[in-house]
């Protein structure tokens, strides 16, 4: 299977939902946009058409853009064509409003990756059956490490030397 | 904590920082597996219990967690290498190996063919390795003492071979973005064939005595069983994926390195229960081992030739070609700490020895990554005791845990 | 030699006393010493390791479980706060009594100056008193207050049920085929290498199993089971406390393979006994523990080789297999004394 | 290279004839290597392993080649090795300037090897020994005279090197090396 035949696939399979395509680098990744309000369908409809789980279910921060982007990576295990692909199901969604839906009940699969993507960036799954943090302690979660403004600071090369 | 809460504090009323209190149901018995539980590893499993049934199982993992994802993005892509491979340190290869090639996917750099096959053979030495150590816990968890001490004695030979490779028993740091850091040492692949052929004797008493075993095929027969359907929905990976039926391995499906240019099959069972999962990888073990052979067959026609890729070694000094002549060691461009990565996204993924693992990388075209987001094999069959355990026995647990092969350090990340 | 030396020796080689404190206690603690280092040893080569190695290498470790008894004996005994503490610390201590006072009912030889009691009903007391200890297990559990020590407790509670009918028939079967309950004469019976474990093998499987279920040895090692309740009813346990609960179950299993020993592989035969202290109790006894010794290097054996059942697979195997196979010796039993090999 | 997937199903072992092969099975492999153990302890330190020469041990600073680029420590990924500034006498034109050295922390170090890997010089190697002793931590946090001498290995001192082997029947087979300073 091309790329170029999954692109269709997608397409065909989502219609108007599709707001962008693109083939990334190596040509077996395809970022699919879409609205955050057809999330849900989209995945229905996905998971109908073969992509029968979720690979890893991810957020990126854009601060300075100002949103989130979440990614479903699904892909196929039933499907031998399908399973070279890896669909990443993609929406923005707004940085100081972070509430979506949860996909938990389409793709059991992505039950414990959303809570991970909770702990990181505060992003509350609406429908989520126990959404609570996952690797983190509720305090440290509390802080949303993966947020961009969380910044880590890494030491520098340069050492003054101390007087021993 | 001191004594025991009496009178009439509502349960809601118990506020620990840190901690949450719930209700369970009537007449359960909540035990906790972990962490510091001599068969729990590093995590803890709550489970409810009716009697000697468990009703419910929840894993609650995180007590390793190492912010792997936060730390690379403050830090040069190649620092991320060592970070990583601490996931599942005997597995080092295997774990780093896909966010190395997702970075030479974004870098449109391909390693040398000698690099791949280097790739493939510690890749196999770890995977075997890890399959050692993966049955050494699950004998000691069920009790069985001679089966923790033999593959951990017998994981002994591949970590001597990787450390002969390497120069490190465990980190071996050993792909970096367009190729390897050492060619094989003299003699090496005399040695691989050995330790195939006294792997293949060994797997006989392991037969013997852990797999034939009334005993222990009386613990592992029908318990655990996962269907093949539920091992789809949940996302089930590796050797308990294929344990269950379903046709799916990367090396197959999503042939990276040199994989589709060797000769070896992927062993499915259907049975889906334990025992299953035992024999999956025991035969996934013979499948490495005719790897391996491929493999040192190759490098034995094959002269030495560079293992980095044109990009860096073109302008490499010669004193850089002359060490790599005399001792098989690569020398890093001092470019390799300051490199910018093109902006761009890709996502790549690998077959460890518990299962996929997956890497999605963002550059935004800076000289540390934008962000990455692993997600490791142990942390898809997480789900499993959720999902599985319920309905079995106390005693159950363990065997369904060892067999599964759960690592917390990888789940945790 | 002056009368009172004399006496303190008399009242020691007094019978009742010394097989309880030496035959019953000091005697098989050193049995159950070598053994442990026996079993690590034998697990150890198995394994393809040395074992204890470090404290006394020139005698390939030796000391090392004197070395662990010291650890046990100094180390701190931790009462937790939540624990019932009178049955806490009395229960061990119990079942460390009830383990080895059956011996009192064995006699170690056929010259009946030296019986530490006379009596007819020697087997049927000593099954009795056998089996009395596991009750304490279940007492240390409870009384422990920790969620691994009841499960642990109730494991041991479940297999009672298992093997004590298979411990009582195949044991009894040595009754059926003699026609005495009295262990001098069920021993005496097999003189000349009748011994009943080779004409009855099936009842000495049954009773070896049986053995193997109730001191919780591999591969029945349930209410321990380090991966699921820690360490069982001991769980809260620490210390030297803890060193007698491992201690008890250790020797409750030589009290066992000294039984067996009796009843199955001929006690003191071939030697017999004659008159006076050494040749009339001192070999006799010694010969019936080289081969409860033997007996208890095959249980030890047997961890390196298997891992642990499941529960009910430990009640299922019990029932539907050990326990027919028990009833079938005491039949196998019936018939030899219908032969009159007896 | 086709896709080959194969069907394998769980050999059959129910019934008493197959476990009573199968512990008769168990228990023979048991008494063989009883009587046959092929041990591979190493019993340390009385004996140790004298490790290859391109193991990535301790890490020594030869200050002759250092050219002061400062790769190493951009390149350190736990941070260990670090930048400190000493004067330092050209011994041809005798002028006194400051320049950057590298020292490296033990206690951060993972033994990666990147730092020898990267110096363009080859101003730094490893040792093939790991087991050095370090007092307190302090000691670990090398300093630039101590970074140029090689760690002390007190196990050297008093052991016997040995080096394994792997063997086709025994797997790791002990062979004593020649070395140590015993």
């Amino acid at each position: 299977m091309e790329p170029q035949e999954v692109v269709d696939l997608v397409r065909r399979v989502l219609g108007d939902m599709v707001r962008d395509v693109k083939i990334w680098k190596g040509n077996d990744y395809i970022e699919v946009e879409i609205d955050a309000s057809s999330i849900r369908e989209a995945a229905a409809r996905m998971k109908e058409a073969g992509f029968d789980h979720v690979k890893d279910v991810t957020a990126v921060d854009y601060m300075k853009e100002g949103r989130f982007r979440i990614i479903y990576n699904l892909s196929s295990y039933n499907n031998f064509d399908l399973s070279y692909y890896i669909v990443g199901l993609a929406y923005d969604i707004p940085r100081d409003k972070p509430e979506t839906v949860s996909l938990a009940d389409i793709y059991t699969s992505a039950e414990f990756q959303e809570r991970e993507v909770y702990e990181g960036f505060g992003i509350i799954f609406k429908g989520h059956p126990d959404l609570k943090p996952l690797l983190l302690s509720p305090p440290v979660a509390e802080q949303k490490p993966l947020r961009k403004d969380f910044i880590v600071r890494e030491e520098p090369e340069i050492k003054v030397e101390k007087k021993r | 904590m001191s004594g025991i809460v009496r009178g009439n504090v509502g349960f809601n009323d118990l506020k620990i920082p840190g901690m949450w209190s719930r209700k369970i149901g009537k007449d359960l018995y909540e035990v906790f597996i972990g962490p510091q539980h001599p068969g729990s590893g590093h995590m803890r499993i709550i489970i409810r219990i009716d009697g000697d049934i468990i009703v419910e199982a929840e894993p609650d993992m995180g007590y390793v967690h190492r912010t792997m994802e936060k730390l690379s993005e403050g830090r040069a892509w190649i620092k991320a290498i060592p970070l990583f491979e601490r996931m599942a340190i005997h597995d080092a290869c295997n774990v780093t190996l896909p966010y190395v090639r997702a970075v030479e996917k974004l870098l449109g750099i391909e390693a040398p063919l000698r690099a791949k096959y280097l790739r493939v053979l510690l890749c196999e030495i770890n995977r075997i390795a890890a399959f050692l150590y993966g049955f050494g816990i699950f004998g000691v968890f069920l009790g069985h003492s001679t089966m923790y001490m033999w593959p951990f004695g017998d994981r002994e030979v591949w970590v001597e071979l990787a450390e002969w490779l390497t120069g490190a028993r465990l980190t071996h740091t050993y792909p970096v973005f367009g190729g390897v850091r050492r060619d094989v040492p003299e003699g090496f692949t005399d040695s691989l064939r050995k330790a195939i052929r006294y792997m293949r004797r060994r797997l006989e008493d392991y037969r013997k005595i852990f797999v034939d075993n009334p005993v222990i095929r009386a613990r592992l027969e029908d318990v655990g069983v996962i269907p093949r359907n539920l091992a789809i929905e949940l996302g089930i990976t590796g050797p308990n994926l294929r344990a269950s039926g379903v046709r799916y391995d990367v090396r197959k499906n999503h042939p990276y390195e040199v994989y589709d240019e060797l000769d070896f099959e992927i062993p499915v069972f259907q049975e889906g229960d334990a025992y299953a999962r035992v024999h999956q990888r025991v035969q996934e073990i013979l499948q490495s081992l005719r790897i391996l052979e491929q493999v040192a067959d190759w490098l034995d026609k094959h002269p030495r030739e560079p293992v980095m890729h044109e990009r860096f070694w073109k302008t490499a000094p010669p004193l850089y070609k002359k060490i790599f002549q005399e001792t098989g060691r690569v020398k890093l461009g001092a470019v390799m700490a300051i490199m910018k990565i093109p902006q761009g996204k890709a996502y790549e993924r690998g077959e460890t020895a518990r299962g996929e693992i997956s890497y999605y990388v963002e550059s935004d075209g800076g000289n540390k990554p934008y962000r990455i987001r692993i997600h490791s094999a142990s942390a898809r069959n997480a789900l499993v005791y959720k999902y599985i355990v319920p309905g079995h026995r106390v005693m159950d647990l363990p065997a369904i845990y060892g067999s599964i092969d759960y690592f917390p350090p990888e789940a945790d990340r | 030699m002056s009368p009172i030396i004399s006496d303190i020796i008399k009242i020691i080689i007094w019978p009742p006393l010394w097989q309880l404190i030496v035959l019953g206690l000091l005697l098989p603690l050193g049995v159950v010493v070598f053994i442990i280092w026996f079993e690590r040893k034998t697990a150890a080569r198995v394994q393809r390791r040395i074992g204890p190695y470090h404290v006394s290498p020139r005698i390939a470790g030796g000391l090392q479980l004197v070395a662990d008894l010291m650890r046990y004996m100094f180390q701190e005994i931790i009462i937790p706060k939540t624990v019932d503490v009178a049955p806490f610390i009395m229960a061990p201590l119990i079942a460390l009594i009830l383990s080895i006072l059956p011996v009192v009912a064995m006699p170690f030889t056929s010259n009946a100056s030296y019986f530490p009691i006379g009596m007819r009903y020697s087997l049927i007391v000593a099954l009795a008193l056998i089996t009395l200890s596991p009750i304490f297990v279940i007492v240390a559990g409870w009384a422990s207050n920790n969620k691994f020590s009841l499960i642990g407790g109730m494991r041991e509670a479940y297999l009672i049920t298992a093997y004590e009918l298979i411990v009582m028939v195949s044991f009894l079967s040595a009754s059926a085929a003699t026609g005495s309950f009295d262990l001098v004469k069920i021993v005496e019976a097999q003189a000349g290498g009748k011994w009943l474990g080779l004409l009855n093998p099936l009842a000495l499987l049954a009773a070896l199993i049986g053995v193997l279920l109730s001191t919780s040895g591999f591969p029945f090692e349930i209410p321990e089971s380090e991966h699921e309740v820690v360490a069982g009813a001991y769980t809260e346990y620490s210390g030297l406390v803890y060193g007698i609960n491992m201690g008890a179950a250790y020797l409750k299993r030589m009290v066992y393979s000294i039984l067996i020993a009796l009843v199955f592989l001929g006690g003191w035969r071939p030697y017999t006994p004659g008159p006076g202290f050494v040749s009339g109790y001192l070999i006799p006894s010694i010969v019936v523990f080289i081969k409860a010794t033997i007996l208890m290097m095959i249980f030890s054996f047997l961890r390196a080789v298997y891992g642990r059942y499941r529960l009910d697979q430990a009640l299922d195997i019990a029932w539907k297999y050990i326990f027919p196979l028990a009833v079938a010796g005491f039949g196998l039993s019936l018939a030899l004394a219908y032969l009159g090999i007896y | 290279m086709p896709v080959e997937f194969a069907e394998k199903t769980v050999p059959p072992g129910r019934g008493i004839f197959k476990r009573f092969k199968g512990n008769i099975e168990a228990i023979a492999i048991g008494v063989k290597y009883f009587f046959d153990p092929k041990r591979s302890t190493l019993i340390y330190p009385k004996e140790y392993i004298k490790l290859r020469e391109n193991y990535r041990g301790f890490i020594v600073l030869n200050a002759k080649k250092c050219i002061n680029c400062g790769s190493c420590a951009r390149i350190c990924p736990a941070a260990a090795m670090k930048l400190i500034r000493r004067p330092y006498t050209d011994p041809k034109t005798g002028k006194t300037r400051m320049k950057l050295w590298p020292v490296i922390n033990y206690n951060r170090c993972i033994f990666c090897g990147y730092c020898v890997d990267v110096c363009p010089t080859e101003a730094l190697h490893h040792v093939n020994y790991h087991d050095v002793v370090f007092d307190n931590m302090e000691e670990m946090d090398q300093t630039l005279e101590s970074f140029q001498q090689a760690p002390e290995h007190p196990t050297a001192k008093e052991g016997i090197p040995v080096r394994y082997i792997i063997d086709e029947e025994k797997g790791l087979v002990k062979v004593r090396v020649e070395g140590g300073e015993q």
